[in-house]
């Protein structure tokens, strides 16, 4: 009922002696926000249990069709039963989610990488550079980019995970590029930025070494949201039809046999567990983002 | 703070009984003892395959059903479309390409001629046909008295015009072809140089003679470019061909000829028809017919909660484990017109002058090998598991229907692993490296690739299957590009003879006229294998030939070339398709036969709306 | 001597860390008197600020609890509930914010933002009011009202925004003004103007006015009457001439000290290093100050320092200030 | 303002172009063709190389474009493949369809987020307050297409609560109430489905705004003045935290509108984003290269209308 007038910041400043540097206050943050810590663990745990596991099984194999067990219930055969081509719903979890996942990093990477580096090099240096990736970015703006991404798609002939993720990072850096910038650009204009300018610091030092962590934890957000993004983005493209091959195990294939009624009502365990797991993992991204982006904001902090 | 994490667990599983709950436990219904006849006949029908999980025999399906009770005045039928787009809405049999076109026209049909079991213009319709074999002429007869929904009469200008239309210069269709051209006087009106088609002849008010450059057994199946439908001259003639298909006679109030006539349409969406009270058998007993696009994920559940009476054309095959419980209904079936087949690529496509040009080093030019891939396929299996046999093996590249062409004795290929091992071994195939896989008898290594078509809901799984079937017995396939190719790039890939290509999937639809010569001749841009002798050009000479007309000679000819395919193996029928129609129990009568006459302003309803499905 | 306005008798605000209360503003009493400008200064975070918000009820109360006594006309400001404390508000009470910038509501117009407190604490027909906007306007010395009224915040200067938060918390003639830092914010010119205007105005509606600065020429100017605070508590008080002659505690010296002289020949100011404690680690027993004059030895400290009245009307907490000197000055007479 | 609306519009223009060539260009690359969709053995191969040729498709992708973008620039954009009619008929009348369903989602996105971000930024870290966190959490973390499959099988199939296809019951006549209404019912439960689905956004950030709005400066100035506490969320924190969620309105629209893809083709609701789909399965290239065009367009008149509201709405922001 009341309205946060207090002076929080001035508390702060009085409990922290000295001003912490993003790691800490992340950390700090999480220790705080039991959810956070939970999702973050549990997020590490499964992912790192998906790769260790998908270590140890043979696609080929797996993905081996048996007709005579079609839609095999969960029992002992296999333990959350079977397809439609009779192969084991939870090999197929395991891959398709190490799949989803990698694709999703994949893309996360590359487009945070080449979005970073476009929107700190046209943030700081501003000008010619800046007008022309602005150019750019604006035509990229009016791309309908599931539209295009599904053209691509039907274009590309030796069609793969590899270009898969290509055509995906290939329209998705711009968000990132855009924030990027516009952090940088007022990152830029600081004093201390200045003082290193006069001091003769070198660009490239300057951009990577002091503009960069600065902006640290609003790229952590970008990421880990862009993350969650990818993996509804993949999955959504294979339900359509136009994302992965059939024939990889994927999250969105699984779950996009929900799309035939008599899977969805009388064989969950086909599409369910794939849901769940998405759900679960965006669920997890979100609280961890979340935190994240509190730590970034003094204002939003737990206590 | 994992109770949340629980919490959502709990409203996931929820869903999912409340989804479980709603398809009904089937204790309740079988705990219902009190069975009218026509139930435990259906249970009869049904208790085998619940009891055992065998999927049911083609031939255990009905091809008519006869539902109990009185029949309501007038009512009317509802009609799923099962669509996952908008239907087009070219309600023209000259104009339309898309089959729900097809499908929803068949309500307010034009066709003028009626046709049997074996798809052979009989006297039962309209117009009757008569040929003059000696003079390549054809000549169709109108019943008197036909009238149009409009009421205006039925005249020979209305079975002219749908020559012009075709052959006009403006029409952009598809179906001025080959045959078409057949017609005395087409080309000459196609290319403006004369202004009406010389080849039709208006003998009087109900005759009408059309002349052919030649004439072959398939004018009796409309075919040569006989036309079997009529168009509305008193309507249409006012109208340039060029605007035909924006025309609202074309799109919203189409004049028929059939047992409704369209009220009122829903662009892409629905169609409303109203009975025709001038239907030349006399009106219909129903008002109406509603028909809706529905699409094709909810058509299963739609027809369980009793919205609709039955679908506009067939079920696909799939669909079938999905319905196959539902008390409501009734299910017919009708084997179809088409045969799905596995082709080799055995030479290209010469451009320049139109012919197909074998390439004697093919990779797949063995007709050992090929055989052997036949063999190695456990079809019989996939039928079974994924299309509760309603499909089931092809032994030939004549459908079933075709009852006079069609030969039963002919073994054509089936599972047997071991008769493939022995061919191969036979042919000098030998797995000389280890690695699990034959080569060729040259000793090089054999990489099969195969192209298959992307789309049903289990193309994917039998793919994977056929590809294991053939590992089984040491050949190694691969997919083509990885993956299985959506429709248009699969024919574009298959039509141009990519060298990606060395095997692939694909199926044939028939239509009524079996005659195999534009899929397999010479000349034939569809002879996607691109197998060809003179032997082969014999044969299928034989069956359009003149001296078909003798139906026990053109039968030899379809038998003798159906042995050669079989024995070449430049492709292998792999599947018969059986169509799927559900008909709710209020339908008092309907059926599926080709060769009955059975019409539509026959149908009855008993109830004042569909039954709904106890499970 | 005119009478008592308010009197606040040993005052804890606390701040919530984790379940426990640290308290940032640590038994303070203070009077404030009518026609009296009473200045708190005190270096950032000391909590002055705090001591305003507690005494005009903003903080936040789910993080902030507030026990001792603020009586105001016979009322406990200290135990008054929301709904009430809204009766006080405004009307008796006016506030004064340190960032003219930020303290405005950036999408509502000045005439609206000056009007919303007459809404409540007047009986003022709607035209009453408009009139009274303007005459506030004029009261604070802006120029053209009537195009002012129309105005959105960004549109004015930096000085024009203060007057009109000045304007808005004399709308309902309060009886107390608290100003928190009011000029802060602003140029050293227009400083002067708003410091005159101040006691304008004081001088007008005859309101006790608290004055939180840390501006030691701002409270020579304009002030009656000085509490210094460190760390929550008060450590020196006197009427303003008094403190200026004669600074007793160590910090209020230290203070004074790190102002440079014009004319001092000395180069090297004498200031004492350290930081202020923060909330969490401060010590809740002895002097506060002790750790940062550790050359004094811990016997000149009381134990539980209180304020002594060394002469009238001028109050130093704790007795180290007898011993103090800078250090590399000559010691006291411990040594 | 209106100059500078007028130069944003003419610098929309290259940027179409450009896009344009770009969705030509990779539509020449697509394999097959409308008519490879019409092959079956009674169809003649030489008719179907007929209708090719006469089409333009042996042309070159360059002779093609200037053709088409001439005829574009007149507002033709040549004639939809499958069925038959101008492509801008075509659209016409499914951009309309998704703009109401669009438009619809719109109203009952902000009729369910608004609350729901209101309630749990001024209850912030309630129980409420994380019970709100948790659904717009799960909302953006449901595949879009199981929750709809879900809810048209629930509320389409088994309760019989909304129609199940179309866009409208036949039985009404266009133009009267009825009809209307039908036309909004049969929008419903995708509309529904959409707008649950889409309030993670709004939700999360009407919260940290309002949050924000919480400790600003104004707000404490406002509570000086000793105005009742509901007053000052209602006419200082709301007001200031929702005028940016106003100006969200262009971005969300075609946010939509691109969303579209999804519970069009599970709802079989005949829009653009179930019309892309199907012309991509039947290459029907001049509708594809006209959908893309006129959502880079939308896209653009988007973040303009976003920029207008806002500038109306925030004394601050003057377009000038």
């Amino acid at each position: 009922m009341s309205v946060n007038v207090g002076n929080v910041k001035d508390i702060n400043e009085n409990i922290i002696s000295s001003p912490p540097t993003g790691i800490q206050v992340i950390a700090r943050e999480f220790k705080k926000d039991k959810l956070a810590m939970f999702s973050l663990i549990g997020l590490v745990t499964v992912i790192l249990g998906i790769y260790v596991a998908a270590f140890f099984l043979d696609q080929e194999t797996l993905m081996k069709v048996s007709l005579r067990d079609k839609f095999a219930e969960p029992g002992d055969k296999f333990f959350l039963g079977a397809d439609q081509g009779g192969r084991s719903i939870l090999a197929q979890l395991i891959l398709g989610a190490r799949n989803s996942i990698t694709i999703a990093l994949s893309v996360t990477i590359i487009t945070g990488i080449f979005g970073i580096a476009v929107g700190l090099i046209t943030g700081y240096f501003g000008g010619l550079i800046d007008n022309i990736f602005m150019r750019i970015i604006d035509f990229f703006i009016t791309i309908p980019v599931l539209m295009i991404i599904i053209v691509f798609v039907v274009i590309i002939p030796k069609y793969n995970v590899v270009t898969f993720i290509f055509i995906m990072s290939a329209f998705l850096w711009v968000s990132t590029a855009r924030l990027v910038r516009s952090k940088s650009l007022t990152e830029s204009r600081r004093d201390y930025v200045n003082a290193s300018k006069t001091m003769g610091t070198g660009d490239a030092k300057i951009i990577f070494t002091e503009i960069m962590p600065n902006i640290s934890s609003i790229l952590i957000v970008d990421m880990t949201l862009s993350f969650a993004g990818n993996v509804g983005l993949e999955t959504g493209l294979s339900y359509l039809g136009f994302g992965l091959p059939q024939s990889v195990p994927s999250l969105g294939t699984l779950v996009s046999y929900a799309n035939n009624p008599l899977i969805l009502q009388e064989k969950w365990w086909v599409w369910l567990p794939a849901s769940l797991l998405i759900l679960l993992l965006m669920l997890a991204i979100n609280y961890v983002g979340q935190a994240i982006r509190r730590s970034a904001d003094a204002r939003q902090r737990l206590g | 703070m994992s109770k949340k994490l629980w919490a959502l667990l709990v409203i996931l599983l929820a869903f999912m009984l409340v989804l479980g709950a709603c398809k009904g436990s089937e204790n309740s219904s079988e705990g219902n003892t009190e069975t009218t006849p026509k139930e435990t006949e259906k249970e009869k029908e049904e208790k085998p395959e619940e009891k055992t999980e065998e999927p049911a025999e083609t031939s255990e399906f009905p091809l008519i059903v006869d539902n109990e009770g009185e029949a309501i005045k007038g009512g009317t039928l509802k009609v799923a479309l099962g669509t996952d787009s908008p239907f087009q809405g070219i309600f023209s049999w000259v104009l339309y390409e898309d089959g729900y076109d097809a499908d929803i026209m068949a309500y307010s049909s034009n066709a003028i001629f009626a046709t049997d079991g074996d798809f052979l213009v009989n006297d039962k319709g309209i117009a009757t046909l008569e040929v003059d074999q000696a003079n390549n002429k054809a000549i169709v007869k109108i019943r008197e008295g036909v009238k149009w929904s409009d009421g205006e009469p039925l005249k020979i200008e209305d079975l002219i015009l749908p020559y012009l239309i075709i052959g006009h210069p403006d029409y952009q269709g598809i179906r001025y072809d080959g045959d078409f051209q057949n017609i005395v006087g087409a080309v000459e009106y196609h290319d403006g140089k004369a202004d009406t088609i010389s080849g039709l002849k208006k003998i009087d008010e109900t005759t009408l003679e059309i002349s052919f450059q030649k004439l072959s057994p398939a004018i009796f199946s409309v075919g040569d470019g006989l036309w079997s439908y009529a168009e509305p001259n008193h309507i249409l003639k006012d109208i340039p061909i060029g605007q035909l298909l924006e025309s609202d006679a074309v799109r919203k109030n189409p004049v028929t000829l059939g047992a409704f006539k369209i009220d009122k349409i829903v662009p892409g969406e629905s169609v409303q028809f109203v009975r025709n009270e001038h239907y030349w058998k006399g009106p219909a007993k129903l008002d109406g017919v509603l028909l809706k696009a529905v699409p094709s994920t909810s058509i299963a559940a739609a027809i369980q909660s009793g919205e609709y009476d039955m679908t506009a054309g067939s079920l696909p095959a799939t669909k079938y484990p999905e319905v196959k419980d539902f008390d409501n209904i009734t299910i017919l079936a009708q084997p179809e017109l088409s045969y799905s087949y596995l082709g080799f690529k055995l030479g290209k496509f010469d451009t320049v002058n139109g012919i197909s040009v074998m390439d004697p080093n093919a990779k797949m030019g063995d007709v050992k090998l090929r055989q052997a891939m036949g063999y190695a396929l456990d079809v019989e299996q996939v039928n079974e598991v994924y299309y509760d046999n309603l499909r089931s093996r092809a032994n030939s590249l004549i459908p079933p229907v075709f009852k006079s062409f069609y030969d039963s004795s002919l073994k054509g290929y089936y599972y047997d692993k071991d008769k493939a091992i022995e061919i191969l071994d036979g042919a000098g195939y030998k797995d000389t490296d280890g690695d699990g896989f034959r080569e060729t008898p040259k000793g090089e290594k054999l990489e099969i690739k195969m192209a298959g078509m992307a789309g049903d809901a289990i193309a994917e799984e039998m793919a994977a299957f056929w590809m294991q079937n053939w590992a089984d017995v040491g050949l190694k396939v691969v997919l083509s590009t990885g993956r299985l190719i959506e429709f248009q790039t699969f024919y574009d890939k298959v039509e141009v003879d990519d060298p990606e290509i060395d095997i692939y999937m694909a199926a044939w639809g028939t239509g009524t006229n079996p005659s195999p010569a534009g899929l397999y001749g010479k000349n034939a841009a569809f002879n996607f294998s691109r197998f060809t002798t003179p032997e082969l050009d014999a044969l299928l000479t034989a069956i359009d030939s003149p001296d078909a007309f003798d139906p026990a000679f053109r039968a030899n000819a379809f038998r003798e070339w159906q042995e050669y395919m079989e024995e070449n193996a430049q492709v292998i029928p792999t599947q018969f398709r059986t169509a799927i129609y559900t008909i709710n129990d209020r339908v008092k009568h309907y059926d599926v036969n080709y060769d009955t006459e059975f019409d539509l302003n026959e149908v009855e309803l008993t109830a004042d709306a569909p039954a709904k499905s106890t499970k | 001597m005119t009478g008592e306005l308010l009197t606040i008798k040993d005052l804890h605000t606390g701040f919530r860390i984790k379940d426990t209360y640290y308290d940032a503003v640590d038994g303070v009493s203070i009077t404030l008197k009518k026609n009296e400008i009473l200045a708190i200064v005190g270096e950032s975070g000391c909590g002055k600020s705090t001591l305003a918000t507690s005494i005009i009820g903003l903080h936040d109360h789910n993080k902030t609890k507030v026990q001792g006594e603020i009586s105001y006309n016979g009322l406990n400001l200290a135990l008054l509930d929301e709904d009430n404390f809204n009766k006080v508000r405004g009307e008796e009470i006016g506030m004064i914010f340190q960032d003219p910038l930020s303290a405005l509501n950036p999408l509502m117009r000045i005439g609206e933002q000056i009007e919303e407190g007459l809404i409540y604490h007047t009986n003022l027909s709607k035209d009453a009011r408009e009139k009274r906007v303007l005459e506030l306007l004029s009261q604070v010395g802006i120029p053209k009202p009537k195009r002012v009224i129309r105005q959105f915040p960004h549109q004015l200067s930096g000085g024009m925004r203060q007057r009109v938060i000045i304007a808005i918390a004399i709308s309902c003639k309060p009886k107390i003004i608290i100003a928190d830092e009011p000029t802060t914010a602003l140029d050293v010119t227009i400083q002067a103007q708003i410091l005159d205007l101040l006691i304008d105005l004081q001088a007008e509606t005859g309101a006790g006015i608290i004055l939180i600065t840390h501006d030691l020429g701002v409270v020579a100017e304009v002030a009656d009457r000085v509490a210094v605070m460190y760390a929550g508590q008060i450590i020196e008080e006197a009427p303003v001439d008094e403190l200026f002659s004669n600074p007793q505690h160590p910090y209020t010296r230290s203070l004074f000290n790190s102002i440079p002289q014009m004319n001092s020949e000395d180069d090297k100011l004498q200031v004492i290093q350290g930081l202020v404690p923060s909330l969490v680690k401060l010590p809740r027993t002895g002097c506060r100050f002790s750790s940062r004059i550790p050359w004094i030895p811990a016997r000149a400290h009381e134990e539980n320092p209180i304020l002594h009245e060394i002469s009238p009307g001028h109050l130093v907490r704790c007795t180290c200030w007898q011993h103090f000197h800078f250090e590399g000055e000559r010691g006291g007479s411990f040594q | 303002m209106w100059k500078t609306i007028l130069r944003r519009v003419l610098v929309m223009i290259p940027q179409l172009f450009v896009l344009s060539l770009l969705i030509f260009i990779l539509a020449s690359f697509m394999p097959g063709d409308p008519f490879t969709g019409l092959i079956t053995p009674e169809s003649d191969p030489n008719r179907l190389e007929e209708l090719r040729e006469a089409a333009g498709f042996y042309d070159p992708w360059y002779v093609q474009y200037y053709n088409w973008i001439v005829n574009a620039a007149q507002g033709d954009f040549g004639k939809s493949y499958t069925y038959k009619i101008a492509v801008a008929d075509l659209i016409g009348d499914r951009a309309l369809n998704t703009f109401w369903l669009s438009l619809l989602s719109v109203v009952l996105l902000y009729l369910i987020a608004i609350p729901l971000g209101v309630l749990a930024g001024r209850y912030q870290d309630t129980f409420l307050d994380k019970t709100i966190v948790l659904y717009s959490f799960i909302s953006y973390a449901i595949p879009t297409f199981v929750l709809s499959l879900i809810f048209l099988f629930l509320f389409g199939y088994q309760f019989h609560w909304f129609p199940t296809t179309g866009t409208v019951d036949i039985k009404y006549d266009q133009g009267s109430w009825g009809y209307i209404w039908s036309k909004i019912y049969h929008m419903l439960l995708p509309a529904i489905t959409y707008a649950i689905l889409g309030t993670t956004g709004v939700i999360q950030y009407l919260r940290s705004e309002i949050i924000d709005s919480k400790s600003m400066d104004y707000v404490r100035t406002a509570r000086s003045k000793g105005i009742p506490i509901r007053k000052v969320y209602s006419k200082h924190i709301f007001r200031n935290s929702l005028l940016p969620i106003a100006a969200f309105l262009g971005f969300t629209i075609t946010g939509l509108l691109g969303g579209s893809i999804f519970i069009e083709t599970i709802f079989g609701y005949p829009g653009m984003g179930q019309l892309f789909v199907q012309s991509i399965t039947s290459r029907d290239y001049s509708v594809i290269t006209a959908l893309v065009l006129l959502l880079g367009f939308l896209t653009l008149l988007g973040s303009l209308l976003s920029d207008i509201i806002m500038s109306i709405v925030d004394p601050r922001i003057r377009i000038d």
